[in-house]
Order: C-alpha cells, then structure tokens, then sequence
C-alpha cells in the first residue's frame, strides 16, 4: 500500500523535472550567443508582442503580428523606409513603361537567401503565382490578383499560369504587366505576400513550410533562430543580407506577452525596450521622456446601415454625424495617439504633390450639435415623428468598447437619444453586419498600402454588400472607376476626392471617429524605430541602439 | 477488473462521442467564419463559397460532421484554420507542456500546503490556528486569482525582483505562475482536509488507537491522515483539470506559452479545429482524469480494491 | 470507602435535614417523570440560535446584509448615474465629490461599484435559483423513480460532467447575445449538475429512512412524501449548497468580465469593475482595489456564511 | 483480595452548547485483581464515560474532570503524564469497544493493527511484532491467522471484528481490561462465542474486567461484582448474587423486573418515565421522580451509600434506620403485580387467519448478475387476534418478510393474503389504500423513523391526513390528542420536534402514527431493540394493552428472544432467508426441534447468576454464511452440530406436532 502511495508521489515527481527540462524556451542559446557577444558588444533588442503568432507562411497569413516579423526576416522588391516610402531592395531598380502598365524589375546582384542560394527573379513568379494559385491562395490573394493582369482569371481557374503578367526573363529580371496604371504599386511589391519563396525550398519542405525555424529561408535583414508560436521568436542579424551595414541592431527578442499591464511591469524591470500603453496607464507617462506616440492608417468610422431604420434616411444619418466630438474621444478616454478624423481616409495618407490626401480634402465632417439637431429635426418628420431603438454593434475589444461608450453618452447628452450597446466579438460583428443585423456598427479598416483607394475601393457596391451599409451609388461608383483609369496622377486624385466627399458628406454614409493611434514607452537608448502606419508595420532594420 | 475497465472504457468512448457532437454542432452555430472576413468582403458570394470549398466548408454541417468524425476515428484532428498548417494534435503537444508543468506544481504545491494546513485546522480545532487557517483558505477562495497574480507579479517581480516578472526562459519563471494558481487548491484542499479530517478524529477507530497506547503524533500519521486523505484523492481529478483550463487567465498575466488561452482564443476567431480538438483533449483528459483517480482510490481504499466498483 | 461517604451524608444530618416527615413514601412523581427538561424550541429557531452562536457567520450575514443595502441603494445616495459621463473628471482619485473616484469616462465608480454589486448579486442569485430549480427536479426525479431512468439520467449528467464547465460556458455564450441573462444561462447549464447530484443522493438517503417507510406504509403517494419529507428533510442542503453557489456565480461572472466575455459596458458588474480596474492597476489602483474589496468580501461573508449555515442545519449537530 | 483500580468520588462534566453536561457524578468503585465488575445501567447513565475517562480518552477540549481520583496501581491517572498514560494505554489497561464494525480501521491490515499495540510496548521488531499479532488472533479464535492477518477489516464478519478488537485489547497482556459493551452490536449466537472468550482470556491470563452493559443477562453470566449506575452515579454495588437476590435500590428492582421471565404470566413490570435530563440534574435522588416508593426525603437530599454488607452497598433512603419496613413496601408492590395478571395464553389453533403468506419472496438484485435472497419461500399464517414472533439473527430476512407483506417492497414471488383476498400482484389504488390502513408498522429506530422536520402532531397524524380520517383542524388535533394519551403522552407535547424527545418517547409517537388509521394488523420490526431495559418493559406493555383493547394482531420481529417469548402467542424463526420452524411460544421454549432454535434459546443469558453458572450452553461455531451465496439444502448445514450428508437436501417445511412446523431432516 505505502508503496503504491510511494510509487505515486516519485511518478509525480519525475513528471514535473522531465517536464521542466523540456519545456522553456531555449535560453542555453542565449548563453553561447552571450559569450560570443562579450567581444563586441552584442546590440540586442527585447521587444514583446501582444499575441500569438499564428502563422509565417506568407502566402496565407493575415494577421498583422505575422506580417511584422516575415517584414522583417524576407524582403520584397522594395522595402519601405523610415519616412514609409518605397525604396529599392531586392530589386535594384525598375522601368515603368509609358502606360504605367509594365513594371520591368531589375534584381540587386549578389541577393542571396539564408542557404545561400541567389534570390531570382523566377523566385518572385513563384511565390506571387502561389498567392494566388486557387489551391494555395489566401484571403490575401486579392492584393495581387487585384492589379496583375490576368491574375484574377487565374485566381478563378479560367487562365494558366503563362497568362498572368509576371514573367521572370531571366535571373534577374522581372517583368509585371498590370491591369490598371497603379501608382502605388511599387509600394506593394514591399508588402509580405509579393514576398519572394524558394521553390525548391518550400517544396522540400513539403507541409511542414514555416512551422519551423529550419523550414523556412530568410532573404531580410534578421534571420529567425528561434520561433514559438506561443512564446515568440528570436532574430538575429542576417549576415548574407545585402545591406547588412545598415541594420543596426545584432538581435531581438520578440516575445508573446498578451497582458498590457505584464509587459508594462517588464519594460520598467528592463526586460523590454519598448511597450505599448493602455489607456488608463497613459496619463501618468505623458510628460515622461521614453513616452511617444504613433499612428497608424487605422480609420476608425460608424457604419451606418442604410437599409434599416433610422438609418435609411440621410438626414438622422447626418444628425449621428454631427452629434458627437472625436476631439473628446481622442484627446480625453483614448489618448493614445489617435486622431480625431474628419473623413473616412486616414489622415497620413499621400495624396498628390507631396501633400496629404487629407490636406486636399479638409474638414468633411466637423461636429456641430446645433446642426446636429437641426438634421434630426428634419429627419424625424421625414420618417414620422419617433424614433425607433437604436442598438450599436461593436467588437468586444477595449478601444472599441470605449469608442461605444463615448458614443452612447454623446448621443444623449448632444440628441437625447438613447443607443444600446450590442458588443460581439470580432468575428461576430463581422457575422452580424455580413447578415445585415445591425442599425450601425463600429468599423475600421486599415490600409494596405499608401493610398486612398485601399479605402474607395470598398463603398463600391456591385452588389450593394450590408458590410457597406447595402451603399451602391452610381455617383460614387462612377467618381472610384475613373480614378482608376487615369493615369494622371492629380485628375486621378480629384476624382477620389470627389468620391470621399460624396461618401462622407452627401450620403453621410459612414461617420467618422479617428486614426488609430498607439502610445508607447521606449527605452532612450533605442532610436529610429519605425512603425509603418500601413502594410507590415514592424521594421526593425533601421533601429539603433547606444 | 478488467471486466470493469473495459465497461468504463466503452463508457468513456460513448461519453467522448456525445461531446464531440455536441460540440461540432455548438461549433458550428457560433458566429462568423475562421477566416478573415474583412478582406474577403470584397468577393462576391459565390468567391466566398469557392474560397470556403477549399476547406470544405461550404458543404452541409452533416457532411461536414461525417467527415470530421472520420478523420477523428483515424486520430486526425485536422488543420488549424488560425494557426495555418498547423496539425491540431502539433499545435496542442506543442502547448500542453507548460501548461502541464503549472498545473502539477500547482497541484503539488497546493496539496501538500492545503494539507498541511487542512491538519494544523484540525488539530487546533477551535483554536486561533484553526481560525487562522480557515481564514487563509476562504481568503484563497476569495480573491479573483488574476488579482492574486498581478499582486505578485508586481511586488515579488518587479518591486523585490526576486523572481522573473513574466516570461518562460527558466525554471524560476515557473514559480510565480504555480504560486498564483495553486491558492486556491490550496483553499480547496485545506478545508476539505479539515473537514474529513475532523470526521476521521470522530471515528472509533481512533478511540480504539488511542486505547493501544499510540502517541498523539502515531495516532494523526497512522491513522488519521491516510483515511482523511482517502477522500481527496476524489477532488484531486477535478483540481488537475481545473489547473489545466483554469490557467489560462494566469498563462496571460505571466506570459506562458501553455494552452490555457488557446481555448479561448480559437473561439474567438472560429478556428474550427483547434477548438473541437481542444474539446475533445480536456473531455478525454477530464474523463480520463476520473478514470484514474477511481482507480487510485481502489489502491489507495482496502474497502473498494476487491470489489472493483465503488460502493 | 462507602464509610468516607456515610460520614459525610451524617454530617448534614446533623444540621437538620430531616424532618417529621422525611421518610414517608409519597412515590413517584407522574409530572416530573416525562418532562423535557430542555426548553421547546423550534426547529427554525434552534437553527437560528446555532448559527448566532457563530461568530464568523453572525458578522459575515450582517456584511452580506450590509452590501445588499448598499447595492441597492448606493446607488442613488449621490446625484450620478452609473453610466453618467464626464469627460474632464476622468481618473479622479477618491474625492469628496467621487468617493470612490471616477474612471476613464469620469463616471462615478461609487454608484458604478454598487451598481456593479447589484447586478452581480443578481446574476448570482439567479444563477443559484435556476440551479436551484433545474438541480432540484432533475436530482429528485432521478432519485425517486430510480431504475432505468435514473441510469440514463445519471449518464446525461457524466457526459455533461465531462465537459469541462469553462468550455461549455464560453461556448454558450458566444452563441447567444451577450448580457445578463446569457451569462447566467450559461452558469446555470452547468452549476445545476452539482445541486442535482446532492439532492439525489440525499434523496437516496431518505427514500430507506424508516419515516418514509412509515410514510408509505400509511398509504402516502409519491407526491406526498416530496412535498411533506423530500422538500422539508433536503432544504437544508439546499440552502447550504445555493448558499456556495452564489460567491462562485459570482467568481465565474467576474471570470468570464476578466476573458472579455462577461457583461458588456456600460453595464457594470464587479467582474467589469475588476477588469477595468486591472487595466489601470498600476497608476489607478483605486480602481481595481474597491471592487475587489467588494468581491473580497462577498465571496467570504457567503462562505462563511455557508459554513455556518451548514453546522447550523445539520441534524448530526441536534441532540 | 488486591486492590488494581479504586475509582474514589469520581465528577466528569462536559461542555456541549446547550450548557453543561453533569454526566457523572460522585462514581466511586474498587475493581480486584483478577475480578470481573460490571457496570449496568441504562444509555446516559455515565456508564461509558467513566470507563473512558479511566483510559484518560474523553475529549480533551469538552471534558473535565472536576474531582475524585483514578487509583490504577496506586496511581493516579488524573495526575500523570500524557506521555505516562500512553505507556499505561494498551498495555496496563485496555479496551474493548462496542461497535467492531467501526472500532478497526478500515484501511489498515489486521495484522498491522494488532501488531501496533505489541511494537509500541514491547519494543520489538516488526516482524516479530507480526508474529505475535498471529498467535493473539489465534488464541481470540481466528481461523488461519497467518492469512488473515493482511486482510482488511471489510473482509471479516462482525463477530469476527470483535475477536479482533479483543485481541487488540489483550496483545500486551493488559491487567485491565475495560470492555464497553461488547456484545450489544452483535447476535445473540455470536455474544455467546465472544463471552465464552472473554472468560476463557480472564481464567488464562488473570487479568481484571471492567464488563460496560445494560443486558442483566450478560452481568449474570460474566460478573463477580456489579455496579448499577443510574443518572451519572452508582446507586448499588455488590457481588453478582447480592444485587440480583437482595437487590436494595428500588432502581435495581425496577431493572430486575423489567425483564421478562419466561415461566411467569404476570405482566411486565416498567419503571414509568424516562430518565432525568443531566444538563440539571434533579436535587435529592435523581430516581425519586420514577420512584413508586420515592419518601418525601428523597426529592430533598442525595441519599449517600447505606451499607448492607461488607460488600453491597446502596445509594437509597430506604436504607435509612428512619425509613419504613422494607418488607411492607415489598408487598406492596407484589400485590400491586397480582392484580395485573396477565391473562392466560389463549390458543389460537382454531381462530381464523388475517394473514396468509404462501412461498414469499424477495430477492434484491445486487450489482452485476448477483442477488441477494434476502427472502426465499416463506410460508405462514397469522390468525387474528394473536401475536406471531419472527426472530432470527440479523440479515436472516424478517425485516423483509415484514416490509414485504407491507408491500414496501414488491415481493419477488409467492402470495399474500389479507382476511382472505390476496394483496399481491397488481392492485387497484382504492384496495391498496384500503390495505395500508388495515395494516401498519412500527419501526426500530426510533431516532429515524419520526421526520425531523415534522412536529409530533403531524407525524401522528400522517395517516388521518392520507386518509381523510379528520372531518376538520379541530377534530385532527382531538384524535391527535387521544392518540398521544393512549400511547402514555402528554399531550402538551404535541407541537414539539421528535429530537427533543427520548428513544422511548419516541417508540410511542410512532405507535400513535400506527394507530392513528385504526388498523387491523401491525407488524412490529424490532420495536425495542434499540431502546433500554426499563424502557422496553413499558412498550411491550402498551403494545399489549393495546392489542386488548383495539384487538390487534401483532407480527412481532424481533431478534431478543426472551421478549418475543414474552409477548408472542406463537414464534417463528428464520434462517438465511428461510423459515425453519414455527411453532407455539410454549412449545417451542419448551421443545424446541430444529437445531438452530436449540442454539438460539440456549445462547440468551438469563438474569440469574445460579442458572447462569450451571448451565451449558450449545454454542454454535462460525458466522452466517453469506447471504449472497448461501449454502445448498439445508442452509444452516454449515453451522449444524447435527450436520449429515443428508442436509445437502433441501428440507421440507412440514408439522412435525400439531401447530408445530419445522424443516429439519432430523425430524422424520
């Protein structure tokens, strides 16, 4: 009997030290790696992120966690800078035909994968093909298949691979043939999916491609030595990189940390460089020198549904409009970097000329509560005195929440009405607004890539999707296929301009709320870290550290 | 014997089974899609379908249910649809050792201290020592153990920089998050002890210990104690599972890569397969879990070993 | 050693203790024969006295009692309303003004914590009474028709069991609309397992106890001896069992608030509270500190409360 | 003769919430080396407490031991260490205790067990500690010892347990040994085995017994001297003839004479009342309230010890040179039984049957493919008007015959007839009914068969209320009323909870329950057996003075045979499920056929030291087989000093005399 009780306890035991023997994260890397630092001084980097990484397989991942590290470790033909803006990379150079419609790409010679294989131009067709291969795609697929000629047909089945515009003439020459003159396609081709991949790479590694830190080859700045999806990933500087002079920084530790409040308490033990604020922590680091903030193209707006009551008619949609101040949204319960948004387009997007998009096509909607009102008014004798319940559908995460909050004590105070809260998880407004359940609802959208039409492109509604408020406008849908066509940049411009103003200001289909922003503490000694505010956002070639 | 496992056995496959209909059903009401519906609200609703036919989603839930049980009877859980590529047997095993790790230490932690405590209550019946304890362990039941966490995390982490403040790098950030989770196993087990342990001292068989001469300390070691543990051994299968899906809040505060907030967070971006395997584990484990402890109690508990079934 | 004795009797003699008619027999005393020495007390009543009897439980009702007033009238003891906002008052620490402070909108967390107290008691009390009901029935009904049917009852509740209780939960409540009543709902498909098993074998107890024995021999239907003997003998349990259902109702709400699947804003409930407050803990503590001391202090009153209430209704304690 | 133990003016007291318990209160006694006292009284009577505070094992925290002395060896226990007692415990003085089904722990090997005691004096080695655990088993009766020593209690029977507890008791050869009631949980043909080994451990080993009891039958057969106890005191003590022949206090008398005699016809005498309540104890003698001959005094002042002899001694002012002729208030009283005569056994022969049972049974499926037989063919009569005993020894299935022909369980198989018309099978709800209120039980537990949570008053009137007896509230309180009064209650009691009344009181509440429908038939499943001496004597009255005036018929299940003789016109006894002789209480005391209902009378003790000492007893060897897998043909073949080849045949039941049925192949 005692021996059974015996036998038990030691079983017990040797579980728990077989388990802790295997388990942690491997940190006798971290020892060799330190001992080979003490030399010369090792610049290392510990950064966290806020969830898991679900997946470094560029072709099908989504999620912006993954997008930042894959910026980090591969390359596309351009590489955004510090200021955001497209810079060559593994391409050295391209022509641009005259229609703007052929992209000839001119690989950087000596370009070499983490196997030391040369990066070529058959590697781009490869990857760009699989993206958008009907067997392969992922939701990204779009983002290809939207501008290279016959990549749509391909998507669908209808065309082979030698139809679509990208042709690799030879190692290191890549054609593109597009559909469309496309002014920021360049800035694309520095997006994760227009990534390049090694096919006899990723065809040795079969299913098992990017799950591991073997299964995966590395063209960027970093090279990624260890990768947990739970717990994180180590980069260390890419020594076959051809810019390796540049990247400042030996290593960095990117670790899954999902509470706010735990990392705030490692950034002040000093086991991060760098942690991102929540709202409540913000005020007291405000005037701290490691505070700052950031900000995305994250545009925040309510999506009205133009077929359910009240909303139908334009004038109570003019009223929420108008009924409630960003300003006090950003600057006093979020105060976090957002800013407060007079259009749909966030405000840092380029326009033309060197000036904003946001410069070209001020102040659409500025609130005004007496006016507010005054729509009300109007719109309640146009549909018969009262109003019905109002609900406002929002996702369940704290920002949005808020955001619903500050609404809902708005629209009392400021129009005496009355909104429940209908608060889902994310995949759950999206359900609820795709089946056409909700009055209005809070949305973002996040661009792609620098400009307007990442935003235009989804209020044209062919069919009217109840994603978009069932919104379909011939105005509107006219102003957006012009912009298309033109190949000049300022007409092209107008006619997006245009198309905002008709969206935001004459069908007051969409209010808007603010540009996402973030606030952070940062170690003083790390400078030149660069979020950008569209795309993948994590860029860590250009850090430096003292 | 073998008679009776093999009934539970069945038992346990029939149970397993309910639960995965159960839960594919359930599954399949939640709103939205694993996919991320933002981008492909671009696409019309016959691109939707053909992207969902690629994982065979646009078929009928029956079908689809067909399919998935029998993939399960070859043992396959299918493909994450969050974590892509990601075999959902992998992406558990990949997980559970943390978890799993926390959750023993927890348990023998707060057993052995929940004991200890639940004994000294006992003993000190009515006493400030049976007040004290009782106190710590309604205290332990008290405190929201996210709360308890942070507190810990902030004082013994950060302010007296004892022990790591998160991370899972060595050993001694295990400590922590198996201090956090064990309170209230230790609350649990303190005043079951000391409950049973009272009814044991009741018992005539302790007069008739006591009448042979044994000393106070013979008498708890020899016979008090492996009685009013019998017992325990009951609560111990729910504990260890309790530990296992109720760490999740502290896999967060701590930042440990276990599978407590995996559950959740498959739910929340509909990632079909993770959370039907998951299911499937803790139900399995769960059940397995009580399987075991019911045999241990017929090791540990003369009364039952021969008869091979309870009662 | 009788002799010790005999002496010492003589001595009062002596003194007089005898009188002319000490020894005449006048026999037995009918009246005092089958008196009941002790006082007539009520079973209500005993119990009472033996829970007052319990330090820990006596303070612990009139804390409980003390937050109930409190969550129901707190609310309104100054002029905000729990989903008032005012922006320029944002994270005041306690004041004069807000006793408790305000949060992030500047709404007022005294109203907002009792506020928070009552919808949590609500959910509770609610979880607990459905429990109640389901746990009741299902555990009776099992247990007095026995058999084929109890078996196939008993195998409902294992597969039910074998669910881990979180998962079913989130499941359930990701299915339904958020709010109050999805979240208690969700509890409740779970909680009532444990209030059905106790009341079935206790149940079980009673179906071989001679009273009912008795009961049936006198002709008593089913319906009788569940209204008359289940009911009254089982009531105790109950109560003691709905009385640690209600802090882990609320333990389980504060839970699922914490995992951003409890009560959505502005509705508040201790949980909301204690999530908020978290976010905040480390430059606003008082945000986190109050409605943790409420949940604190609910959760222990009710256990001990329970305790007591245990000990005090527990027949093993009458003699 | 040496003194060991001087108990001198002993007071324990306890404190419980209600206030503090007085539960003993002034004990002085002497026990001799190599003698057995006993110590009789009724439950509460401090009895065990004393014994338990000698072994020091009252419960630190309530008790306390306001004064006197425990002389062990000229030693004070109430003085020494804690440390010192333990050395003393188990090895000096030991103890047996009541209940062998709880008294082993349940998890620890019997070998363990005994072997703890020999370790934690003897200071030898396990192994040998072990061997010697083997030989005490051994000597207590245990067949194969050196196997059954790694068996767990669960796997030995209860008589089976109590050897083992006694063999606990003597593994160091203890001076004392203190055995607190040590047969009451077991039946009667086992009490008479671990009696016989009792005596048969005193004459090998000398040691001292201190014999805790309230069975005079018992302290006749074991005692050299007793002690009576009543409300926490000793109020006689004297050598076994003297108590029992010239018994002084007339508590002793009252104790004596509750106790059927089987020749006598007179009816039972009952002490009247319950005893006193030691929360607060009543000031003089705390007996004079029940007292026929309680003197004026007696209400005033403790009466102190009156010596009678050197040796006896009595706590009564009886005694008093003051008081009145003994002799007188003798009479008195024999007078007083004179007029009660009870009237002759009437011969039911010829009278009609109220109740036929035809081949009962009733088998109780147990897990698996097993059932247990708890009845298996059973076939009698009741006639009406009589009082049928059913006895036999625990799980031999009379409770279920009884519960059975209730229907409180549907019967496996066979017929029941009640005045002619069968009340098996499927019945309609209207016959059933009608039934269940010609015919009622009474329980044995008193503490449970009374709904806690119910007032007296509607526990009685459950049936009125079934029934629809009561044409309105006022009319339900009357019959309630009169119910209470017939059953010896006051009626003031009836708004109070069953938990503030005795064992007694209760027995009559559930007679009144029973009577409350006016039945016809009653079936008695052991209403005494949980209750004390003085207390069955007045149920056992009250049930027959109620089947005279309602003309009531009785089955009366029992297994203490000595009051089923009493009250039974004729008895049955029952084997392992099966009826093995049926016969007139007369003749079947007399005459007795099978040999089990030999064993079973011889196995009672009387309470008569001289008939105890000269009488051989049949003891029967082994326990009851197990009921799940009984043995084929005859069942008690087993146990069967007769046992031949021929017992692997089923026995067939038939009427050995007129009215005298047995199966037994003895019998031809």
């Amino acid at each position: 009997m005692r021996k059974s009780m015996k036998l038990l306890a030691l079983s017990m035991l040797a579980l728990v030290l077989v388990l802790s023997g295997c388990n942690f994260s491997d940190s006798s890397n971290g020892n060799s790696d330190s001992k080979d630092g003490s030399k010369d001084e090792k610049k290392t980097l510990k950064l966290s992120l806020e969830n898991d990484i679900p997946d470094l397989n560029q072709v099908k991942t989504t999620d912006g966690i993954s997008f930042g590290i894959l910026n980090n470790i591969m390359e596309g033909l351009y590489r955004l800078d510090e200021n955001h803006e497209a810079v060559p990379a593994m391409a050295e150079s391209v022509e641009i035909s005259e229609d703007k419609l052929t992209y000839t790409f001119k690989l950087r010679e000596g370009v070499k994968w983490s196997n030391g294989d040369p990066v070529t131009a058959a590697d781009f067709r490869y990857s760009w093909l699989r993206a958008i291969h009907p067997d392969t795609a992922g939701s990204y697929a779009f983002i290809i298949a939207d501008y290279v000629k016959g990549a749509a047909e391909f998507v669908e089945g209808v065309a082979t691979d030698s139809e679509v515009g990208i042709v690799a003439e030879d190692d290191t020459t890549l054609v593109v043939t597009l559909n469309e003159p496309t002014p920021y396609f360049l800035g694309l081709t520095a997006f994760v999916t227009y990534f390049p991949l090694n096919e006899k790479f990723v065809t040795e590694a079969g299913d098992d491609f990017a799950l591991t830190t073997e299964n995966i080859l590395f063209n960027g700045p970093f090279t990624m030595t260890e990768y947990d999806q739970a717990a994180g990933v180590k980069l260390v500087k890419n020594d076959k990189y051809w810019d390796k002079e540049n990247v400042g920084i030996d290593e960095v530790s990117l670790k899954v940390i999902k509470e706010n409040s735990t990392a705030l308490n490692l950034y002040e033990a000093g086991d991060l460089d760098r942690v991102y604020l929540s709202s409540s922590d913000i005020q007291s680091y405000q005037d701290d020198k490691e505070f700052g903030t950031e900000s995305k193209f994250n545009s925040w707006f309510v999506q009205f549904n133009l077929t359910k009551a009240p909303f139908d008619n334009v004038n109570i949609r003019k009223a929420f409009q108008l009924g409630y101040d960003p300003e006090i949204l950003t600057a006093q319960i979020l105060n976090n970097g957002s800013t407060p948004a007079s259009g749909v387009v966030a405000s840092g997007m380029a326009g033309v000329d060197g000036k904003l998009f946001r410069e070209l096509n001020p102040d659409l909607v500025t609130p005004n509560v007496e006016k507010a009102k005054e729509y009300l008014a109007a719109g309640l004798k146009e549909i018969g005195g009262t109003l019905p319940a109002i609900e406002i559908l929002t996702a369940d995460d704290t920002i949005a929440k808020d955001t619903a909050t500050f609404l809902q004590s708005e629209f009392k105070k400021n129009l005496g009405v009355d909104v429940n809260i209908s608060t889902k998880p994310y995949s759950g407004r999206l359900q609820a607004m795709r089946d056409d359940a909700y009055q209005m609802g809070i949305n973002k959208w996040g661009a792609d890539y620098n400009d307007a039409s990442t935003y235009m492109d989804l209020w044209v509604g062919t069919p009217a999707s109840p994603l978009r408020g069932h919104y379909s406008s011939t105005v509107y849908n006219d102003l957006v296929a012009k912009s298309k066509s033109e190949t000049d940049e300022v007409k092209r411009m107008d006619y997006l301009l245009e198309a905002e103003k008709a969206l935001v200001v004459d069908d007051a289909v969409i209010a808007p709320l603010y540009d996402e922003g973030k606030a952070f503490l940062q170690n003083a000694e790390v400078t030149n870290f660069t979020i950008h505010p569209y795309g993948a956002p994590l860029e860590l070639k250009y850090i430096k550290k003292k | 014997m073998k008679k009776f496992l093999a009934v539970r056995i069945v038992n346990i496959l029939v149970t397993l089974f309910v639960i995965a209909t159960v839960t594919f059903f359930l599954m399949k009401l939640l709103p939205g899609s694993p996919f991320d519906e933002e981008k492909l609200a671009g696409l019309s609703d016959e691109d939707r379908m053909e992207f969902y036919a690629r994982y065979g989603l646009d078929q009928p839930v029956a079908v689809q249910y067909a399919k998935y049980m029998g993939n399960l009877v070859k043992g396959d859980l299918g493909i994450s649809y969050y974590y892509k590529g990601q075999q959902v047997e992998s992406l558990i095993s990949s997980r559970i050792g943390p978890s799993a790790l926390l959750g023993a230490q927890a348990a023998l932690l707060g057993v052995s201290i929940g004991l200890i405590l639940g004994m000294i209550a006992a003993f000190r019946h009515n006493t400030m020592w049976d007040f004290f304890t009782m106190f710590i362990a309604v205290i332990g039941v008290a405190i929201p153990n996210f709360v308890f966490a942070a507190l810990l995390q902030y004082y013994v982490g950060l302010k007296w920089g004892i022990l790591p403040v998160a991370f899972w790098e060595s050993y001694d950030s295990s400590i922590l998050p198996t201090i956090a989770l064990s309170m209230m196993v230790i609350a649990l087990i303190a005043r079951f002890m000391r409950n049973e342990m009272l009814e044991v001292l009741q018992q005539d068989y302790i007069l008739t210990a006591k009448s042979k001469g044994l000393s106070q300390m013979n008498v708890i070691i020899r016979h008090t104690l492996r009685n009013s543990m019998i017992p325990i051994i009951t609560i111990l299968g729910p504990i260890t599972v309790s530990l296992l899906t109720g760490s999740l809040v502290i896999e967060n505060i701590f930042g440990v890569p276990g599978i407590g907030s995996l559950f959740v967070d498959s739910i929340k971006v509909n990632d079909y397969t993770t959370i039907m395997g998951l299911t499937l584990f803790y139900s399995a484990f769960y059940i397995l879990t009580i399987l075991v402890v019911d045999l241990l109690y017929g090791i540990v508990d003369p009364r039952i070993r021969l008869t091979g079934s309870k009662g | 050693m009788t002799n010790t004795n005999l002496e010492k009797y003589e001595v009062k003699e002596t003194e007089g203790v005898f009188r002319e008619d000490s020894f005449k027999v006048v026999g037995a005393k009918k009246e005092s024969q089958d008196t009941i020495a002790r006082p007539h007390v009520g079973i209500l009543k005993e119990s009472w006295l033996r829970l007052t009897k319990n330090k820990g439980a006596v303070v612990s009702l009139v804390i409980i009692s003390l937050l109930v007033l409190l969550a129901l009238l707190g609310p309104y003891m100054n002029e905000y309303t729990y989903e008032q906002t005012d922006y320029d008052k944002a994270f005041q620490e306690p004041n004069g003004e807000h006793w408790f402070g305000t949060d992030k909108f500047g709404r007022d967390q005294w109203t907002r914590i009792w506020e928070g107290t009552r919808i949590s008691l609500y959910i509770a009390l609610l979880a607990s009474v459905l429990d109640l009901a389901i746990g009741v029935i299902y555990g009776s009904i099992s247990a007095l028709v026995g058999g084929k049917v109890d078996n196939i009852m008993q195998r409902i509740i294992e597969v039910l069991v074998g669910i881990p209780n979180l998962i079913l939960i989130i499941l359930l409540i990701m299915l339904m609309k958020p709010g109050i009543f999805t979240i208690t709902v969700a509890m409740v498909i779970t909680g009532w397992v444990n209030m059905a098993r106790l009341v079935r074998s206790q149940v079980f107890k009673l179906k071989s106890q001679e009273f009912i024995l008795a009961s049936r021999a006198l002709g008593a239907s089913n319906g009788r001896l569940i209204k008359e003997h289940f009911i009254p003998n089982t009531l105790g349990l109950i109560i003691v069992n709905m009385m640690f259902t209600i802090p882990s109702a609320i333990f389980t709400e504060a839970f699922l608030s914490f995992i951003g699947l409890g009560l959505q804003e502005p509705l508040a409930s201790l949980g909301v509270l204690i999530n908020d407050g978290f976010e905040g803990m480390r430059n606003n503590f008082y945000l986190l500190l109050y409605p943790t001391l409420v949940i604190v202090g609910l959760m222990i009153c009710f256990n001990l409360l329970a305790d007591g209430l245990r000990d005090a209704l527990d027949p093993k304690m009458r003699k | 003769m040496e003194p060991l133990l001087e108990v001198k003016d002993l007071y324990v007291s306890f404190h419980t919430q209600a206030g503090v318990v007085k539960a003993v209160r002034g004990v002085n006694f002497t026990v001799n080396k190599g003698e057995t006292l006993a110590i009789v009284g009724e439950s509460g009577s401090g009895k065990s407490v004393t014994s338990k505070a000698i072994m020091q094992l009252l419960p630190d925290h309530s008790a306390s031991y306001d004064s006197g002395k425990i002389l062990f060896d000229g030693q004070n226990i109430l003085e020494i260490s804690d440390k010192k007692m333990e050395s003393i415990r188990g090895s000096d003085i030991a103890m047996v205790f009541q209940d062998p089904m709880t008294a082993l722990n349940p998890t620890m090997t019997i070998g363990k067990q005994v072997a703890e005691s020999v370790m934690r004096h003897e200071k030898i080695s396990k192994k040998a500690a072990l061997q010697r655990a083997i030989e005490i088993l051994d000597l207590v009766g245990i067949p194969e010892p050196a196997t059954r020593v790694n068996q767990y209690p669960h796997q030995f029977s209860g008589g089976m347990r109590q050897r083992v507890v006694i063999a606990i008791a003597i593994a160091c050869n203890p001076r004392l040994l203190i055995a607190d009631e040590p047969t009451t949980a077991l039946d009667v043909t086992i009490q008479a085995q671990i009696l016989d080994l009792l005596k048969e451990i005193q004459r090998k080993t000398g040691t001292s017994i201190i014999l805790i009891t309230h069975d005079l039958g018992v302290v006749a057969n074991m005692a050299d001297k007793v002690a009576v106890m009543y409300a926490g005191k000793i109020v006689e003590e004297g050598t076994v003839e003297e108590v029992f022949e010239q018994s002084e206090h007339p508590y002793t008398w009252g104790l004596l004479k509750s106790i059927p005699n089987l020749e006598a016809n007179e009816q039972l005498y009952s002490i009247p009342g319950t005893p006193p309540d030691l929360l607060s104890p009543p000031v003089g003698d705390a007996f004079a309230a029940r007292n026929e001959f309680a003197m004026a005094i007696d209400y005033e002042v403790q009466p102190p010890m009156f010596a009678v002899s050197k040796t006896h001694t009595a706590a009564t002012w009886l005694l008093h040179e003051k008081a009145p002729d003994l002799s007188t208030v003798i009479q008195s009283t024999e007078r007083e039984l004179e007029r009660t005569k009870r009237r002759d056994r009437k011969d039911f022969a010829k009278t009609d049957s109220i109740i036929q049972v035809h081949k009962l049974k009733k088998h109780f499926h147990m897990s698996g493919n097993s059932y247990l037989k708890a009845v298996d063919g059973v076939s009698f009569d009741i006639r009406k008007g009589e009082t049928l005993g059913l006895v036999g020894e625990s799980g031999c299935g009379k409770s279920t015959t009884g519960r059975t022909i209730m229907r409180l369980y549907e019967p496996t198989g066979g017929e029941v007839y009640f005045n002619g018309k069968p009340i098996h099978g499927d019945l309609k709800k209207q016959d059933e009914n009608r039934i269940r209120q010609k015919m009622q039980m009474i329980f044995q537990d008193p503490y449970a068969s009374l709904d806690p949570r119910k007032k007296v008053i509607d526990s009685v009137a459950e049936g009125i209320d079934i029934h629809k007896l009561a044409a309105s509230v006022k009319d339900r309180r009357d019959i309630v009323q009169n119910l209470l009064e017939i059953v010896g209650l006051n009626k003031g009691f009836m708004n109070r909870y069953p938990h503030e009344f005795s064992g007694g009181q209760r027995q009559r509440i559930g007679i009144a329950r029973a009577l409350a429908v006016n039945p016809d038939v009653i079936i008695a499943d052991e209403p005494i057996s949980a209750l004390d001496v003085s207390i069955q004597a007045q149920v056992v009255n009250l049930l027959k003075d109620l089947q005279h005036e309602q003309d009531l018929t009785y089955l009366f299940i029992a297994h203490d045979i000595s009051m089923v003789k009493y009250i039974s016109d004729r008895i049955g006894v029952m084997y392992l499920g099966n009826l093995v002789e049926l016969a007139p209480t007369d003749e079947l005391s007399k005459e007795p056929l099978h040999p089990y209902t030999q064993a079973l009378l011889s196995a009672v003790p009387t309470p008569n030291p001289k008939i105890e000492r000269g009488r051989e007893r049949i003891i029967l060897t082994g326990d009851l087989p197990n009921p799940m897998n009984p043995p084929t043909g005859c069942r008690f073949r087993t146990r069967c000093p007769y046992a031949m080849e021929k017992c692997k045949e089923t026995p067939i039941w038939k009427e050995a005399k007129p009215n005298h049925f047995v199966a037994c192949h003895l019998i031809e």
